[in-house]
């Protein structure tokens, strides 16, 4: 059997091109431009899907983007909305959430429980008792969510892009056709997108059984193509609306980041169900998702329909359906007067029974499919009057009862709503400069008028972009009759009359969570979940704020609406990743430590080697042995990751005093000195060492993370200090490399005809002079405890320098080292790291920086805060210490806490074990009368082990600093 | 090639391609790549012009600076004016210039002695860009994908300069014609540089386009000019 | 995605810039008591408002003022320091 | 079936009274007024009635029971802080909370699913190992563990992060859990109600009378109110709160936002964070997936979304789940949060007298909410600061004596 039909005009289904899939295990056979809900319903299968609570069987609803109950599964993908998604070759889909599949899902039992699950029934049970509620917890788990994943699904990459154009047309039906037209030919750069896999709109499938709108449709497309400005882009979803006219653009393939000047929405309307007993039962559909399945997919949706409406929209359903071989039982008319258009002499001259001022009491379903429907006379409170009920045979139920704005976009561009009540519905009241509306969503519904509105639109957006636009006024004609009836709600003792599909919420869980308190919207959607499913409440935020009115006794105005979220519809994870970019730095001597085998580690946008892998060998004795090559040979580091800049100008020194705590007016030419950065709050923030080239020009460096931050705040003190000096970011511009070690001296005599006698270049100090043939600016430093010169060449030459360092030094038995070694070699010299051995609340006295803070001099940052600390002391001092003997395995790690008496008193911050000094020492925080040399101290290790410490003073390691100062 | 002195930052990623190098103010400029193809460069072609000469220089008197060398200082931030050669003088922001000379220019050689520290106002800014050049009929294609910035809006006459971020890299962007081939300029931080690439080549190969060599980019340069 | 005009390079997406919080006036650290200094340091105007703040434009450097309503996130006017 | 259930299907009329009465109208006097109906201020009234017999206390709201972040936040509970008294302060929230369902005799959903802080650099493990030794020092359940345990809990993990971020270990905190967000403030707000306070919504706060340093009376839109006791408990807004009484504090607002994904079978039980992908993820009783990231970059006072929150949120979800570039973003929200310098709450007394602080909140307010109630209750009733809170209060900048939060912050939820 099929219900498949004759060819039909406009047909989007190509049927020399079958499709084969699965659902639930059957074998089915579509066409290309199918979904899988109408080849399903071709086929003659009405269960769709389970509803989420009740698992009652559900169908085709809206065929437009919000048929939850009916998403499927296919393979890996999850939650594929059936009613809208294309139809593929070989899709094996499978109902959600379901145990057995759609037809036999055995957990329909729910829906004779449904007594017992009230609104919010899951707060008022399953915690008692206490220790029940985890078993409680995991059959929810089981039962609830809706797709399932495939942990082996790929990451998708996409190729997400930016576009930019004049006007934004939202929405390709006969508004938004008009509105891009009208923008087009003023000029303007213009692009229409429409969610559909084709353009059209109502034009497409609201026929009312005549072939003009479709002819309309088929004009404007020879319009649009006559247009190079206008790209159409159908299936093509507007997912949201971001500050400044930001507009996510969602395709299959990707998301376009859209900036329009002008945004048109002609979003059109969401078909709004009727709430009647048994209103989700298969055969029971929106009148317009009956007409998408007779002119998209021309399948006949049922044989003999009873259609139910309140607007003129109902009466063209009826003889589009019975155009095509549907028998209509009748029409049900909720309004006394019925319709007034010629559209009611229409239907009656084809014979079809219009019932005026009925309503639909029940719906009547035996095994999944309709039956039958009962009408009934309403009064004029909209109650039923069931004294005199007709049963209708039928195996279709169409309403037409009502429209809610596609607004969406519109709340998030921040327009302002209004309930109209010749409409009854919420309509644009004040929009955003730039925003538009035009069309259903701006509550105009005659076709003409809904053209000419497009119209305006168009022309409007195109003058406020200042193109030239022809003089025209529009004046859009008041609709003759409410396209949406106030209350297309019928009460019924028994329930089952829905409100919201999604969430299965009948009439009855509204009036029951306002008898609890919940009576306002907000806490109504919050309470009963109404509006929070997939589909976001397109099709039952209207009806529920209808029914809250009425609870209230005010008007749907007054209620107000609850907050429109992007997206539209659900957007994949995928689309808004994109490709994933992963911005990293690298030094230019990167692919010389992948040479050597460097084992990456990262630091902060850099990757710098931890060490440098050996086979056969374990880390920690690389580290070790790394260390060791520096203390007795010489080994290489790349430092090439700190921050380095220029500072000329007459006032440079005076701009360094100011930022950092030191003096350096003084310093000579030829000179470094260490230099410690404070924030506003006397806080260490970082560190480095500041070399003077000339009178007016110094080179300093920061830590690697520091750079871009502390370049940044440079530049902003200086916009208000207004010193002359220029700050130049160099740290891409040079490379560094640190060559250490008592044979480093050898080492770069081969390579330079500088000087490096101590006395010509002592410790401390800065020389220019040519290494291996390129300009190098070498510092004389002592980071690591050896004599050591800091080497710091520009980085297009900086290869060429490492790879002489590395050959003038092979029989010095050079050898590089990595991130590790020299954490612990500095130390063996006590040298603190900021932001391992501070944290973000570090005073410098509480680092033993006092030192370094000179605060006779009139300002630096940090100052005034610096003193103000000072009269309290500090709160906790860094000591170094060392371990009596004890085993690797017990040794305490990196913040791991002092305690003292059962309190916390501090924490490490550094440990190590040192070969050189054959125990552990490190750096810890304690408090600062713990600080007397020698005494003993407890930390708590793993387990819980406490293990002894003393305060040993620093330098552990050459504590005169003989080695780096002479050595010759 | 190993005497070379200089070496551009993406020469380990140009290494992988199998190029032939030739040799430019002392850098290794990669000619031509095995795979070069000749649509490739119509397409979407991704040049490394690291090599070409250059200097920078910021300061209240910079602007005088060049002009007492005669140099055409772009009057407008964010503009640049053409050297003879096919060079560029890059005005960055207000006060920062960007001097790259074309492949047969000869400003910088005769600039960057001059360009120390010392003169007032004047701040000498080191260059080590990644330099590349995109050419071909899709590069807006390759700019939309990762940049947040209407090229399309910019004509080639108006010599704009445009300071901005491209997959989270800060670059300078103009848009020239060199060598007889249209193409668009783009330089970054040289240790950005093989990340930038790695992420732009990427994109350009799925769109039928890709790194290709300075001769295949820029057949009708006189590459003897350059050496 | 929220756009705001640089003084120099023009209108860019919010994204190419860093904030640098409101502009607020230093009080002279060697007369001010140390109350009115930590007001300067730690507390801020937190009322919504007109306010006039710090941005920086990332890649070209630029640090310039700008007149923002921090409820509305309109950005009235953008200047350089002087 | 529980038996709690069988009588709705037996009544003829639904066997529920309301949560909250809605008072005609405010009274001239009020022993305390609480600014904010959200988790914290109904918090209070409830151990206000419950505990200290105050019961003529009006509740203000501006809009709506639990509609500002109580019932916008991703509904993390924790207590390994970093700090002694943060330590102390979250476990004792923690405890309440394990009992409030059965206080309540209202469902929180409290679920019980362990909390990995994940650390991708080992600058990171060595702050988990801080935030650990702390915990365990205070008694509280945290323990620094390795990516084999992380795999162990989410099997579903790449491990490597795409390649670029490796996991190199965790805090774990078995006792971390997640509720129920609104129906915290029902639960609060039925125990004041039935208690005697008054929940007043859509009353918003125009003014505070201070007369001689002190708290004298309340200005609304329903009218003015005499009052010795005014508490602030409306995260989001606390400077507009500080402005009427002329106090300065370091608060200020930058929004926080949050997104979910379509319902999907459960995959995931225990809470995910990663501070430096800007990821937490946790899937709720329903199926979706609740994910949050880092603050927004600037300063606003309002709740709009931004598309490159979602676009950046998405690319570190994919990185640490890959398999999930098929599950679809549903709808995404945003709250603004009080920030403060050290990453730690201001409460309690002020220098106006009878005026009472419940802010600072930043990112994780809704974790305290139990031990807000409880502590700024007994502040409130006895008009000095609870010993708990000591350390919260607005006078320690001044004395430059931050809470040590600061000292390893990162995502902070």
């Amino acid at each position: 059997m099929s219900s498949r039909l004759p060819p039909v005009t406009g047909e989007w289904i190509d049927r020399s091109r079958g499709v084969d899939f699965t659902f639930d295990g059957r074998a089915y056979r579509g066409c290309a431009g199918d979904t899988p809900a109408s080849a399903l319903w071709a086929a003659d299968v009405h269960v769709l899907g389970r509803s989420f609570k009740y698992h009652r069987p559900r169908g085709v609803l809206s065929l437009a983007n919000h048929d939850v109950n009916t998403m499927m599964q296919a393979g890996a993908r999850l939650n594929l909305r059936a009613d809208v998604e294309p139809l593929e070759q070989g899709m094996a889909l499978t109902s959600v959430n379901t145990a057995g599949g759609a037809s036999g899902d055995r957990l329909r039992i729910l829906n004779a429980l449904g007594g017992f699950l009230p609104v919010g029934f899951y707060y008022k049970a399953f915690h008692r008792p206490k220790a029940l509620f985890p078993f409680w917890e995991r059959v929810f788990r089981r039962m609830t969510g809706l797709g399932t994943l495939d942990f082996g699904a790929p990451h998708i990459r996409t190729p997400k892009r930016y576009d930019f154009c004049d006007v934004l047309v939202v929405g390709a039906g006969p508004a938004g056709l008009h509105a891009a037209l009208a923008a087009g030919r003023a000029g303007a750069k213009v692009v229409l997108v429409d969610e559909n896999a084709r353009i059209g709109g109502s034009l497409g499938y609201q026929r009312g059984g005549s072939i003009e709108g479709f002819e309309m449709l088929r004009d404007l497309e020879r319009d649009l193509a006559d247009l190079p400005n206008v790209s159409v882009r159908p299936g093509t979803l507007a997912a949201g609306y971001y500050a400044d006219h930001w507009i996510p653009l969602v395709d299959a393939q990707r998301m376009t980041k859209l900036r329009p000047r002008a945004v048109i929405v002609a979003g059109g309307a969401f078909e709004q169900p009727a709430v009647f007993r048994n209103n989700d039962a298969p055969g029971v559909m929106l009148a317009s998702a009956a007409q998408r399945l007779l002119y998209r997919y021309a399948v006949k949706p049922m044989d003999k329909a009873l259609v139910l409406t309140a607007n003129a929209d109902g009466y063209r359903a009826a003889l589009d359906l019975m155009a095509h071989g549907v028998a209509i039982a009748a029409v049900a008319d909720l309004r006394a007067d019925g319709e007034p258009s010629a559209l009611s002499m229409r239907v009656k001259q084809v014979g079809i029974p219009v019932l005026k001022s009925h309503c639909v009491l029940e719906a009547e379903a035996v095994g999944d499919r309709l039956v039958a429907a009962t009408v009934c006379p309403t009064g004029a409170d909209g109650k039923p009057d069931t004294a005199s009920p007709q049963k209708f045979a039928c195996d279709g139920l169409v309403m037409s009862v009502g429209w809610a704005p596609a607004a969406a976009l519109l709340y998030q561009a921040g327009a302002s709503m209004r309930y109209d009540t010749t409409t009854h519905q919420f309509v644009p009241e004040r929009l955003p400069a730039g925003v538009f509306a035009c069309g259903r969503v701006n509550g105009v519904y005659a076709l003409d008028s809904r053209c000419e509105d497009g119209e305006r639109a168009g022309t409007e957006a195109a003058r406020h972009l200042g193109f030239d636009t022809p003089e025209r006024s529009f004046s859009i004609a008041p609709e003759r009759s409410p396209p949406s009836h106030p209350w297309p709600i019928v009460e019924h003792p028994a329930g089952k009359n829905f409100v919201d599909f999604d969430e299965d919420l009948h009439l009855r869980d509204f009036h029951n969570a306002a008898q609890e308190g919940f009576d306002n919207i907000e806490l109504m959607k919050r309470y009963t979940t109404v509006g929070m499913g997939p589909s976001q409440g397109k099709h039952s935020n209207m009806n529920a704020i209808r029914v809250l009115a009425r609870i209230r006794g005010v008007s749907p105005g007054e209620v107000g609406t609850t907050t429109a979220r992007p997206f539209f519809h659900p957007v994949p994870l995928s689309h808004l990743a994109g490709r994933g970019f992963n911005v990293h730095r690298e030094t230019p001597l990167h692919s010389r430590h992948d040479g050597l085998g460097a084992v990456w580690m990262q630091a902060g946008v850099w990757l710098r080697p931890e060490y440098y892998a050996l086979p056969g060998k374990r880390k920690s004795e690389i580290v070790r042995d790394e260390a060791r090559a520096v203390r007795d040979a010489v080994g290489l580091i790349d430092v090439g990751t700190l921050g380095k800049m220029e500072l000329y100008g007459p006032d440079a020194g005076a701009f360094l005093e100011r930022v950092y705590t030191a003096k350096f007016s003084g310093m000579k030419p030829g000179t470094t000195r260490y230099a410690v950065m404070l924030d506003e709050s006397g806080v260490v923030i970082d560190d480095g060492v500041v070399a003077r080239l000339s009178e007016q020009h110094f080179y300093f460096t920061t830590t690697t993370t520091g750079s871009t931050t502390v370049y940044r705040e440079l530049q902003r003190w200086n916009a208000q200090w207004n010193l002359e000096v220029g700050i130049v970011n160099a740290t891409g511009a040079f490379a560094a490399m640190n060559l250490a070690g008592p044979k480093a001296r050898a080492v770069l005599r081969k390579l330079t005809s500088l000087d490096l006698s101590n006395e010509a270049f002592p410790y401390l100090a800065l020389r220019e002079a040519d290494v291996a043939g390129v300009p190098a600016r070498l510092m004389r430093v002592g980071f690591v405890g050896e004599l050591g010169y800091e080497i710091h060449v520009p980085a297009d030459r900086a290869a060429r320098v490492w790879d002489a360092l590395m050959e003038a030094g092979q029989d010095d038995g050079i050898r590089p080292f990595g991130v590790e070694a020299q954490r612990l070699l500095r130390l063996e010299k006590g040298h603190i790291i900021i932001g391992q051995d501070t944290d973000g609340l570090t005073q410098p006295d509480e680092a033993g920086l006092e030192w370094a803070v000179k605060v006779d001099k009139p300002f630096f940052v940090g100052k005034r805060s610096v003193e103000i600390v000072r009269k309290n002391g500090p709160r906790q001092k860094l000591v170094g210490f060392e371990l009596d003997a004890i085993g690797a395995s017990t040794a305490p790690r990196e913040c791991h806490l002092v305690v003292r008496n059962g309190a916390i008193a501090g924490r490490v911050t550094s440990i190590a074990w040192s070969d050189t000094l054959g125990k552990h020492v490190g750096l810890a925080f304690v408090a600062p009368d713990m600080t007397e040399l020698n005494s003993p101290f407890f930390i708590r290790a793993d387990g819980g082990t406490m293990v002894q410490a003393r305060v040993v003073p620093t330098p552990f390691y050459d504590a005169e600093g003989l080695r780096q100062k002479v050595v010759d | 090639m190993a005497a070379a002195l200089r070496s551009s930052p993406l020469a380990h990623a140009l290494a992988t391609l199998h190029p032939e190098w030739i040799e430019v103010a002392g850098m290794p400029l990669a000619s031509k790549l095995r795979d070069d193809r000749p649509d490739r460069s119509a397409k979407l072609g991704i040049c490394d012009l690291s090599a070409l000469p250059r200097i920078g220089l910021k300061g209240p008197g910079a602007a005088d600076w060049l002009s007492a060398r005669g140099v055409p200082v772009p009057d407008q931030p964010n503009t640049w004016s053409a050297l003879e050669g096919g060079g560029a003088v890059a005005r960055l922001a207000r006060t920062e210039f960007l001097v790259e000379d074309g492949f047969s220019g000869k400003a910088v050689a005769r600039l960057a002695p001059d360009l120390k520290p010392g003169s007032p106002g004047v701040y000498p800014v080191p260059r080590q860009d990644c330099a590349l050049a995109l050419t071909g009929e899709l590069v807006n294609e390759l700019l939309v994908q990762t940049c947040n910035v209407d090229f399309t809006a910019q004509t080639r006459d108006a010599r704009v300069v445009t300071l901005t971020l491209m997959v989270g890299v800060s670059v300078t962007v103009l848009q020239q014609r060199l060598a007889g081939t249209d193409c668009w300029r783009l330089w970054c931080d040289g240790t950005s540089g093989p990340y930038l690439w790695e992420t732009l080549t990427g994109i350009a190969a799925e769109l039928g386009g890709g790194a290709v060599g300075f001769a295949s980019a820029f057949p009708d340069a006189q590459l003897q000019n350059l050496q | 995605m929220k756009i705001l005009t640089c003084p120099v390079n023009g209108p860019r997406p919010v994204s190419e810039f860093a904030y640098g919080g409101e502009v607020r006036p230093m009080p002279d650290g060697a007369t001010c008591t140390d109350r009115e200094w930590a007001d300067y340091v730690f507390n801020r105007s937190g009322v919504p408002g007109v306010k006039i703040e710090w941005w920086y434009h990332i890649a070209s450097g630029t640090w310039f003022y700008a007149e923002r309503d921090t409820v509305a996130d309109r950005v009235i006017r953008t200047w350089l320091p002087a | 079936m529980p038996y709690q259930l069988l009588r709705f299907a037996f009544a003829s009329k639904h066997p529920e009274p309301r949560m909250f009465r809605t008072p005609e109208r405010l009274k001239n006097a009020y022993d305390a007024v609480i600014i904010g109906a959200g988790g914290h201020g109904l918090a209070s009234a409830y151990y206000l009635a419950r505990d200290h017999g105050m019961t003529n206390v009006a509740v203000l709201e501006r809009g709506y029971i639990g509609g500002g972040n109580t019932g916008r936040n991703t509904t993390i509970i924790r207590s390994n802080y970093l700090t002694p008294e943060g330590v102390a302060f979250y476990d004792q929230s923690v405890r309440l909370w394990q009992d409030l369902s059965q206080d309540f005799d209202l469902n929180l959903f409290y679920a019980t699913r362990g909390h990995f802080t994940l650390a991708h650099t080992d600058s990171a493990v060595r702050t988990m190992r801080w935030r650990a030794e702390v915990n365990k020092h205070f008694g509280v359940d945290s323990e620094l563990v390795g990516p084999d345990e992380v795999r162990k809990a989410a099997p579903q993990i790449d491990i490597t992060c795409g390649g670029h971020a490796p996991i190199l270990g965790a805090l774990y905190h078995a006792p971390g859990a997640i509720a129920r967000h609104d129906a915290v403030a029902w639960g609060y707000g039925r125990g004041a109600d039935q208690r005697g306070v008054e929940i007043h919504q859509q009353t918003e706060v125009l003014g505070i009378n201070v007369e001689s340093g002190k708290v004298t009376g309340v200005r609304t839109t329903k009218g003015d109110i005499a009052t010795p006791r005014v508490l602030s408990a409306v995260a989001g807004f606390t400077p507009r709160v500080t402005d009427m009484v002329g106090l300065r504090t370091p608060i200020y607002i930058h929004p926080l936002q949050a997104m979910v994904t379509e319902p999907m079978k459960p995959w995931l039980d225990p809470i995910l964070v990663s501070g430096s992908l800007h990821v937490y993820v946790s899937q709720s009783a329903r199926g979706e997936l609740v994910m949050g990231a880092s603050l927004d970059p600037y300063e606003l006072h309002a709740t709009r979304s931004t598309l490159d929150f979602v676009e950046g949120l998405a690319a570190h979800m994919l990185d640490m789940f890959p398999f999930l570039s098929n599950a679809r973003v549903n709808r995404q929200w945003a709250g603004m949060a009080d920030m403060t310098p050290d990453f730690a709450p201001i409460m309690g007394t002020t220098p106006v007298e009878g005026f009472y602080l419940d802010a600072g909140w930043g990112t994780w307010g809704f974790k305290a909410t139990p031990v807000c109630g409880k502590t700024m209750s007994w502040t409130v009733a006895n008009g000095r600061n609870h010993e708990l809170i000591k350390g919260f209060n607005l006078s320690r900048f001044e004395r430059y004596e931050l809470t040590g939060e600061k000292g390893a912050a990162s995502v902070g939820h």
